[in-house]
């Protein structure tokens, strides 16, 4: 077994045990939470006691708080995330909709933000006090430090509502009737609606990314191996390349574990923008406490920052030839 | 517990506890707890603690505009409120565990469910003691009676009588305050479409009722009739579904036993006669001809199967309907009985209206209906289904034989509002996602209707575009604030009449409502819109100066900085006196009590 | 030097070299003007926090302003009566406006320093320590990395009344990760570091070494996240509010803005959007811009140059 | 021919708040194929020449003025693109510090076929070859082109360089330091290295240093430089055998020499010029004892001497004979002659007896279950000395072998793994249980680097005072003890320093208060790592003077550990070699360096340079690099790259008394002197 082999199965088996605490922990939380659905029901005067006992049998409320955990331990870990309370339908089936949106939105943003603004950011650092430099700097900061909802509203106002350029909400017109996801993803509609929150999104993330790059370049210029790269005649666009690719790995990592909490991160663009994604599905699923729902949504943003930082981890260590593989610590 | 201000010594008569904390006064079948959830005490010549009252910004915009309205009013008393706005959810879950309020007031709109404009037992039998609703611990034992015994009157006009009087006891002892039935408003486009058909509860849009849809006529060539809505259905199983969308909009899809006209008048459906030939047993005849949308017809198999499949599988949303049928039994291919299990006033104006009937050929075969979610659902109703995406839209196209678009049926259950013409094809509800897109796809045209409540202000604001109107019905949902009875404060009438009289209502609805609500004759739980409506409930007025009169005739007394403070000295006996089980529902003087101010 | 005068004197020291490491901490301000531009607006932010509430001119909740006729002013805009307008309800935007700077105010900066302090206790003892406490406290990090913030924090809000020490105590609780990692890792360099051996080799105690040796190296990283940590708990807090889940009690600027997206206002009250809005961005982002140009001054590798 | 002439450079720096002038007209030539060495202390502008001429100044470094003109062309009035086909095509570098020279990114092959690339129209394949062909040359294996340079050594990424720097064969390389942060057996390689190639290539080499000796071993002519000024240039034989500016008389002195244990180097006291703006006075006017009035207004110019090539800046450069002969002598530069008490050696206060520390190496869980030995780095492993009161004792040895672990553990920083400690009669175990306290108090140890061995938020008084609170000593007057200290060690007047941090101090009075901190609880023992490795020679010397002092006046016994094999003669009583985690060679030091018996101990002397360009040294060179130390053959460690070695030593290990006698022992078969 290879040193990197043995860091692998280590940090695996982190990932694992994280997974079922972080798993444990919603599973209580939620638990904690007085109520459910049928509330409603039983306010309005419409069920009897007997009825909610029934109800609650179906959904396997009425068992030991045990035996509840360990089938829902079990459900989650193969996936099976039950039925939807509300919506009558397995939750899978309502969620995976969800979760394909908010990837459409998701992910291409932060693969553009990343590139682009890597790049800006390594100029920007290249050119330490340039106009550009500190220009880039106050309004990425300005985006990234303004809570995204709030640039939301500002761009819907401007763009939306003053100049009418794009529409303020949803993914696709109230009237488009697509059918499959290509119809409803290749058109020029979805375009139209995907405009605004894609650049939103684009520009809330685009201050991390430049940041990062921007200091990576700017701690990389002044030091001695570029010197030597000066030294041998590389073009100043040759020394900015490898400026760049010396500070790579922290953006890849970074990259990364943001693509983890992508979910999460932007569950207040989707509910502003009524994009249909699986943040806002959630609110709205734990406005409406819908356990199996909630249970599912958290258990994959959970499982994805799990995933994505076993994979900064793994990549950070594959890639980099000088970290130490024995798995010590995770940074 | 710290009083505000300056209280008085105590001053107790012999035998007569210095301070009354909150408890349960009786047994009480639907509350297991020791104590309630709310500790308020009394204590002889005592600054009254501060209040709480609760309410949830959720449940409707200017909820906390109304909380202001009753603090304003407490606080004219002389007394000090907390206002608690708690998250919906929360404040029903109060009725999960039914423990008790956890405020002394406690205030909720209610919605409006058809089942509660068709008759009065939804809202009046919270009174009852044995209702699962009935967490705000009131007992009246005449009401108490008069409640059990008109449930089981099936003679209309003697239970109108009953009603009635119920409505009057309740009223007259303030069993809780009910302020305003807030109109339902909404906003059209009038261009496009005529013959909005004005409903109680419903408004011209909205879902619990089809009339609108079955009644529109075209001004253009498009006959597809657009909706947008801001809640979605969550699945097609409308038996047993828990949201409330659902519910509403599948019975565009299937038909009752019989229906309910914009009067709130029961008129025939599936089944076009029949009634009580006993106080257990009802017999009806069903409609002959009828079609399912798939082509099968319609007999009273379908009627027993879908009671007995509800039964078996506890359905959520027809539980008024199959609840009191002990069991179905057929007695021709177009003739049902019901045997019910105890004598029940309000299946033939409540319970079989608006009740949904499944086909039988098609549910049969469903392993769990309550995990079923049907591809398409097959109902008889005057709409059919096309075609669902949850959180998006939902497509129905008319069912061109139904009787529904018979032009004279429709005079007949419309009156006045009955239009003729080719009507509608389709109907198509688009989920919006908030109000402001709402008015905007309104004034856009990508929709004809708004199937949401909008607030006055908004209505106008959309009304301002060409060809967009607005559209205001009354409701008969109350909104009601529930007083906590076991609080010995509330315990003291002569208290809830100081509080109903310092609560200006009528001024709320001009400033805040713009008139768009009504104002019930006191305490009244039925909406003046309904058939069990008694007009001559007693009314105590808004008048501040004459609450304070009374509570200072009762004894209570202001400190230096005009707080209220409770009765001390002989008048504290009194008031003990009134908050004794016996006693707290009635006056100072029916107790022969003198006047203490 | 009297026995009393002595510690006293000793106090003076203490709290002037304290102070001394301060003003060379914020000494940066006065070259970097954009910092500088994001302190005063800070300040001014810590101002209307404080003192905020009392110049509202109306109570913001209760009040309602109506017009000369008596009719309740509804969505008015800006005028002499409500400078910055009024709400759906006829309550004044600016009374709102005001008051609504002390929640945010309280949790950034509670939220913040929690953060902050939490987060650095966990870094230097983790990093210092080493071993099992260390492994435990970083699974405690990837633990709470691993629990979506804005998710958890919803429901926990759903089953405890929000009110804004609670908030606070939430944020603190998922945000603390961030600096304790960052500040651990600094730790472990520290550490390394000759004159820490040179501590122990006088003879002084695991506490003494950590309190006056190590901690004070990584202090201005402590203060670093510290910053980030206001700017992170006010963003948290306005986007909970927005998203319902505020302190209902209180009008803060998240809640305001709530209020005028849910009340489907936004398209034509910008009287009301803005004030809220502006007001969290502007705080937010120069609390960043401090964070950031401090960071330029402490992080020696980004200032070769210089 | 010229090859490259530099004619009144001036470079400054600009920095937030005033502007450093960094070199300040410059001017000296060199020819073709010759070696030309640029000398000064650090700061004195040496990498900011070299800089200047690769165009490499960062971005706040300006050439002022002044013409760099290589091969007849002017550098500076070259575009970027003409600079860049003359950069590494004509002219290579050698960076500084190796270490992080290279890209950590790339493979040090691939870095330097990129070097080709850059300037050759060359297919892959024959880049690859040529860089192989370059490993080979100096002397890494080939087949590691494709490593990352972390898999490498200090020294051998410093080859890589190297190797990049011949890869076009330049017709000038210039080399900044090119070993220095190496020690001494891998410096003297590495220079090896550079003379032999360059003799091949026939290449120039201008050679930046601080280490006379370097310079006086490989280089044909130099410059030395002092605050920006050249103080003296010319040939080696003359500026080194001759010199007649007061500086470059102080720097020679200041280098102790090996074979001159008799005679005290000589330290300049003060410290470098603040060049925050033009000089106006002779630059080393303040620290010159010379110094006249003349001095006061002017900087003097550079003028010829009569003898051929020799330049000197000096206002009294015709007194250069007198002053030269006045320089020797300590009292010139106002340095107390503190040699003369030579007091008694006390009894033995520290013994060890085959002292151990090996290292656990981490180990897979997997291994741990299995229950197998973990694999151990025997950083120490059985080394027996010890130390009497007044004594100072010298630890040398290379880098690696053990000899601050050694220093640790008898300070019981680390606990030992094996064999006996005692201290002042006491076994350690009576003091690590419970009784350390009493340990720390009495045995105090100063580390090697004075940038980081303080505090950085405390100041003088907190750090000096720190050791007082903790051992509750002289509490009532702790002032009083601080400032007895402070003056102890030299910093006069104390109160001047008491407020300060450490930042507002220099390097060497850093390492004062580091060494205050440890003498501040008067204890019986010091222990020394390298105390003076990262100053500057005067303030080496200084500092070396001071713990002579204080053996000798306090009755310390001190342990003083270092690599530089000079320093060491001059410091101490007796000197131990170790090689490996073991003492190989022990004794007096007089003994050790006129008759070392050792083979190793032979190669570490002969590999220090000789300052004095006239000397012939023979060196040993030593193959390879020491071996792993958690895998050590067996038999005696050095035989793998012993020149001597016979069957006999990879057998069985010897013992230190395999030979000499009781005040002089070493563990080898074969010594130097029995052969003889
Ligand atoms: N980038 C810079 N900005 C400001 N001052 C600088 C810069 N680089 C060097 N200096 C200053 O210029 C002077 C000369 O520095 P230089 O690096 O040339 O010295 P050196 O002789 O090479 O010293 P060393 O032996 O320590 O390498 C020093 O006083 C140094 O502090
Ligand atoms: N904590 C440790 N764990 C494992 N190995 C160690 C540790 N400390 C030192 N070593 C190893 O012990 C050996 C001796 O190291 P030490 O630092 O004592 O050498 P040194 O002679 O002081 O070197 P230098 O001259 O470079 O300071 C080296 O191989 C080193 O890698
Ligand atoms: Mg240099
Ligand atoms: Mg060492």
């Amino acid at each position: 077994m290879t040193k990197f082999q043995r860091f692998l199965l280590k940090r695996l088996a982190i990932s694992v045990v994280l997974t079922l605490v972080a798993v444990s922990v919603i599973f209580v939380v939620l638990r904690l939470l007085p109520g459910s659905p049928f509330e409603t029901l039983v306010t309005s005067g419409n069920l009897n006691q007997e009825q909610i006992d029934e109800i609650r049998a179906m959904y396997g409320l009425d068992q030991s708080i045990w035996n509840q955990y360990l089938s829902y331990i079990e459900s989650l870990l193969t996936f099976q995330f039950g039925y939807s309370i509300l919506r009558s339908q397995p939750v899978w089936e309502v969620l995976e909709p969800r979760l394909i949106n908010s990837l459409i939105l998701l992910v291409p943003a932060l693969v553009t933000t990343a590139i682009l603004s890597s790049l800006l950011g390594m100029y920007a650092g290249w050119n330490r006090g340039s106009r550009l430099e500190k220009l880039s700097i106050v309004l990425t900061t300005l985006l990234r430090s303004t809570p995204v909802f709030i640039t939301a509203i500002f761009f819907i106002i401007l763009f939306a509502y003053n100049l009418e350029l794009v529409p303020a909400l949803g993914m696709r017109s109230i009237r488009a009737t697509p059918d499959g996801y290509l119809e409803t993803f290749v058109s020029l509609d979805f375009l139209h609606h995907y405009l605004l929150p894609f650049a939103v999104a684009v520009l809330f993330y685009s201050g991390d990314f430049l940041l990062l790059a921007r200091n990576g370049v700017v701690e990389k210029r002044g030091s001695e191996f570029l010197k030597l790269h000066r030294a041998k005649g590389l073009s100043e666009f040759q020394q900015l390349a490898r400026a760049g690719r010396n500070s790579m790995l922290p953006i890849l990592t970074y990259f990364t574990l943001r693509l983890g909490m992508i979910f999460q991160g932007l569950i207040l663009l989707e509910v502003v923008f009524s994009w249909p994604g699986i943040g806002r599905e959630l609110v709205l699923a734990i406005q409406q406490q819908d356990y199996p729902l909630v249970q599912a949504a958290v258990f994959i943003m959970a499982l994805a920052v799990i995933i994505a930082n076993l994979a900064a981890d793994v990549l950070y260590a594959y890639f980099d030839p000088t970290v130490s593989t024995n798995g010590g610590g995770s940074a | 517990n710290s009083s505000r201000g300056e209280s008085l010594e105590p001053n107790v008569p012999d035998g007569v506890p210095e301070t009354v904390e909150t408890k349960y006064w009786r047994e009480w079948e639907t509350v297991d707890a020791e104590s309630p959830p709310l500790e308020y005490s009394a204590t002889a010549g005592s600054v009254l603690d501060r209040v709480p009252v609760e309410y949830s910004s959720e449940d409707d915009p200017w909820m906390r505009e109304h909380a202001l309205m009753v603090k304003r009013g407490l606080n004219d008393l002389g007394v000090d409120v907390t206002l608690d706005d708690r998250p919906l959810n929360q404040l029903y879950a109060q009725s999960w565990t039914a423990n008790g309020l956890e405020a002394v007031i406690s205030m909720s709109s209610q919605g409006p469910d058809p089942q509660r404009g068709l008759d009065p037992n939804p809202l009046l039998m919270r009174a009852t003691e044995e209702s699962l609703s009935n967490y705000d611990n009131y007992y009246h034992p005449e009401l108490q009676d008069i409640l059990t015994e008109q449930a089981q009157t099936t003679d209309r006009a003697e239970r109108e009588e009953l009603v009635d009087q119920a409505q009057e006891i309740f009223a007259e002892d303030i069993g809780a305050i009910i302020t305003l039935f807030p109109n339902i408003i909404t906003a059209v486009n009038t261009d496009r479409w005529s013959g909005y058909v004005e409903t109680p509860g419903n408004g011209q849009t909205m879902d619990s009722f089809v009339w609108t849809e079955v009644n529109l006529q075209p001004e253009t060539d498009n006959r597809t009739y657009v909706k947008g809505v801001s809640t979605s259905m969550n699945s097609l199983n409308l038996a047993w579904a828990a949201g409330g969308a659902e519910a509403k909009r599948l019975t565009f899809i299937y038909d009752g036993l019989f229906d309910a006209t914009p009067d709130l008048d029961v008129v025939p459906a599936l089944a076009t006669g029949g009634g009580f030939v006993d106080d257990t047993t009802v017999e009806l005849t069903l409609r002959e001809g009828v079609e399912w949308h798939d082509g099968e017809p319609f007999t009273a198999e379908d009627v027993k199967f879908t009671v007995e499949l509800y039964d078996e599988y506890a359905s959520t949303s027809q539980v008024p309907f199959y609840e009191p049928i002990d069991s179905v039994e057929i007695l021709g291919d177009h003739e049902v009985r019901f045997n019910l299990a105890n004598p029940d006033a309000a299946f033939m104006t409540q319970r079989v209206v608006r009740s949904v009937i499944l086909p039988k050929h098609r549910w049969e075969d469903v392993g769990n209906p309550s995990q079923h979610n049907p591809d398409s659902p097959v109902g008889t109703g005057p709409f059919e289904f096309e075609n669902w995406e949850q959180g998006t839209r939902f497509e129905a196209s008319r069912n061109d034989g139904h009787w529904m678009f018979d032009d004279d049926w429709r005079n007949d259950a419309l009156g006045d509002q009955a239009e003729s013409g080719p009507g509608v094809d389709t109907v198509v509800w688009l989920n919006v996602s908030n109000v402001d897109a709402l008015i905007g796809s309104l004034q856009s045209g990508s929709i004809d209707a708004v199937g949401t409540n909008l607030s006055d202000l908004q209505a106008n604001r959309a009304a301002n575009s060409e060809g967009i109107e607005k559209m205001s019905a009354g409701s008969y949902a109350p909104l009601i604030m529930k007083l906590m009875f076991s609080c010995p404060l509330i315990r003291d009438k002569e208290f809830r009449v100081a509080l109903a009289k310092s609560l200006d209502s009528k001024g709320f609805v001009e400033d805040f409502l713009h008139g768009q609500a009504t104002v019930p004759t006191g305490e009244n739980l039925i909406s003046s819109l309904t058939q069990w409506h008694n007009p001559d409930t007693t009314d105590y007025s808004y008048d501040v100066d004459e609450a304070e009169t009374i509570l200072e005739q009762a004894g209570y007394t202001w400190d230096g900085q005009g707080n209220l403070r409770f009765p001390n000295g002989d008048a504290w006996g009194a008031f003990v006196e009134r908050i004794q089980p016996e006693n707290t529902n009635q006056r100072r003087t029916e107790l022969q009590q003198g006047d203490f101010s | 030097m009297s026995a009393e005068t002595k510690p006293k004197a000793e106090l003076y020291k203490r709290v002037d070299a304290l102070w001394a490491v301060v003003r060379e901490q914020v000494a940066f301000l006065r070259r970097d003007p954009l910092a500088f531009a994001s302190m005063v607006i800070a300040g001014a932010f810590v101002f209307l926090g404080v003192f905020g509430p009392f110049l509202a001119p109306h109570d913001p909740i209760e009040y309602t302003i109506r017009s000369d006729t008596g009719s309740v002013l509804q969505l008015a805009s800006p005028s002499m009566d409500a400078f910055f307008g009024t709400t759906a309800f006829g309550k004044d935007v600016f009374s709102q406006f005001l008051a609504g700077a002390r929640p945010t105010l309280i949790v950034g900066l509670f939220g913040g320093l929690g953060t902050g302090a939490l987060g650095f206790t966990v870094g230097v003892v983790s990093g210092y320590y080493g071993g099992w406490v260390d492994e435990l406290l970083m699974r405690l990090t990837d633990l709470t990395f691993s629990l979506p913030f804005m998710p958890m924090a919803l429901l926990l809000l759903t089953f405890m009344t929000p009110n804004i020490w609670l908030i606070t105590a939430i944020i603190v609780a998922f945000l603390w990760k961030m600096p304790a990692r960052v500040v651990r890792s600094e730790v472990l360099s520290v550490r390394e570091r000759t004159f820490v051996k040179s501590a122990r080799a006088s003879g002084a105690s695991d506490l003494r070494t950590m309190v006056y040796h190590v901690a004070p190296n990584v202090l201005p990283i402590g203060f670093l996240y510290t910053a980030y940590g206001v700017a992170w708990a006010v963003a948290a807090q306005a986007s909970l509010a927005f998203l319902g889940f505020g302190d209902p009690t209180m009008t803060s600027w998240g809640r305001m803005l709530r209020q005028v997206f849910e009340s489907g206002n936004i398209r034509v009250a910008w009287w009301w959007v803005l004030p809220p809005a502006i007001g969290i961005a502007a705080i937010t982002t120069s609390v960043f811009l401090i964070g950031r140009a401090y960071e330029e001054v402490i992080n020696p590798e980004i200032q070769t140059d210089q | 021919m010229t090859l490259l002439n530099v004619e009144d450079l001036k470079v400054t720096y600009a920095t937030d708040d005033e502007t450093i002038h960094a070199v300040n007209d410059v001017s000296f030539s060199i020819e073709e194929g010759v070696n030309y060495g640029l000398a000064g202390e650090s700061g004195s502008g040496k990498s900011t020449v070299a800089e200047a001429l690769l165009g490499l100044l960062p971005r706040n470094g300006t050439v002022e003025s002044g013409t760099l003109e290589f091969n007849g062309t002017d550098l500076t009035s070259l575009t970027d693109a003409e600079r860049r086909d003359i950069l590494w095509e004509d002219i290579a570098y050698i960076p500084q510090s190796a270490m992080d020279s290279l890209d950590p990114v790339m493979t040090t092959g691939a870095q330097i076929a990129q070097a080709i690339h850059t300037h050759r129209n060359v297919t892959d394949s024959k880049a690859r070859d040529r860089v192989r062909e370059l490993f080979d040359i100096v002397g890494l294996d080939p087949d590691r082109i494709d490593e990352y340079p972390h898999e490498f050594s200090g020294g051998m990424r410093q080859r890589v360089t190297i190797a990049m720097a011949l890869a076009l064969e330049p017709d000038l390389i210039i080399a900044d330091e090119p070993t220095t942060g190496l020690d001494v057996i891998v410096q003297d390689k590495i220079i090896d290295k550079i003379l032999e190639i360059q003799e091949r290539m026939d290449s120039s080499l201008l050679l930046i240093t601080h280490e006379i000796g370097v310079i006086a071993e490989t280089c044909d002519a130099l410059s030395i430089l002092y605050g920006g000024k050249v103080m003296e240039q010319g040939s080696v034989d003359n500026v080194l055998v001759n010199p007649t500016n007061p500086y470059t008389m102080g720097l020679k002195n200041s280098f102790p020499e090996i074979d001159a244990e008799d005679e005290d180097p000589v330290a300049i006291p003060g410290s470098p010029p603040n060049l925050n703006r033009e000089p106006t006075a002779c630059v080393f006017e303040r620290r010159c004892p010379f110094a006249t009035d003349d001095c006061r207004e002017s900087h003097p110019e550079l003028i010829d001497l009569p003898n051929r090539n020799h330049r000197s800046a000096c206002h009294r450069v015709k007194e250069a004979a007198q002053l030269r002969r006045d320089a020797d002598e300590p009292e010139t530069w106002d340095i107390p002659d503190t040699s003369s008490v030579d007091s008694e050696r006390g009894e033995v206060i520290l013994e060890t007896d085959n002292l151990e520390k090996h290292y656990e190496q981490s180990q897979p869980l997997l291994s741990k279950v299995r229950g197998e030995e973990p694999d151990y780095v025997k950083a120490v492993d059985g080394v027996s000395l010890s130390v009497r009161r007044s004594e100072v004792l010298g630890i040398a040895g290379e880098s690696g072998c053990g000899k601050s672990t050694l220093g640790e553990t008898m300070a019981l920083l680390e606990d030992p793994t094996g064999g006996e400690m005692v201290f002042d009669g006491d076994p350690y175990e009576h003091y690590q249980d419970g009784n350390l306290q009493s340990f720390r108090r009495n045995v105090q140890i100063i580390f090697q680097d004075p940038f980081d061995s303080l505090n950085p938020r405390q100041t003088v008084r907190q750090l000096v005072g720190e050791p007082l609170t903790i051992h509750d000593y002289r509490t009532d007057e702790q002032e009083h003890a601080i400032v007895e200290t402070l003056e102890k060690v030299g910093l006069t007047p104390a109160q001047k320093f008491l407020d300060s941090y450490p930042h507002e101090l220099s390097g060497g009075q850093r390492q004062r208060v580091a060494v205050a901190k440890a003498l501040v609880l008067d204890p019986d023992f010091l222990i020394c790592d390298e105390p003076a490795s990262m100053l500057d020679v005067s303030l080496k010397v200084n500092l070396l003077n001071l713990l002579r002092g204080l053996a000798d006046i306090e009755d310390l016994g001190i342990v003083y550990i270092s690599h530089d094999l000079a320093s060491l003669m001059q410091v101490s009583d007796r000197l131990a070699i170790m090689y490996l985690g073991r003492i190989i060679e022990q004794g007096d030091v007089d003994r050790i360096a006129s008759n070392p018996k050792h083979p190793y101990t032979t190669s570490l002397l002969s590999a220090a340079p000789e300052k004095d360009p006239t000397t012939d040294r023979t060196r040993v060179l030593l193959d390879g690099e020491p071996p792993d130390p958690v895998d050590l053959p067996s038999g005696c460690a050095f035989a793998p790259r012993c020149p001597k070695a016979q069957e006999t030593c990879l057998e069985a290990e010897p013992s230190i008394d395999q030979a000499g006698d009781k005040t002089h022992r070493a563990a080898c078969y074969f010594p130097n002197g029995e052969q003889r």
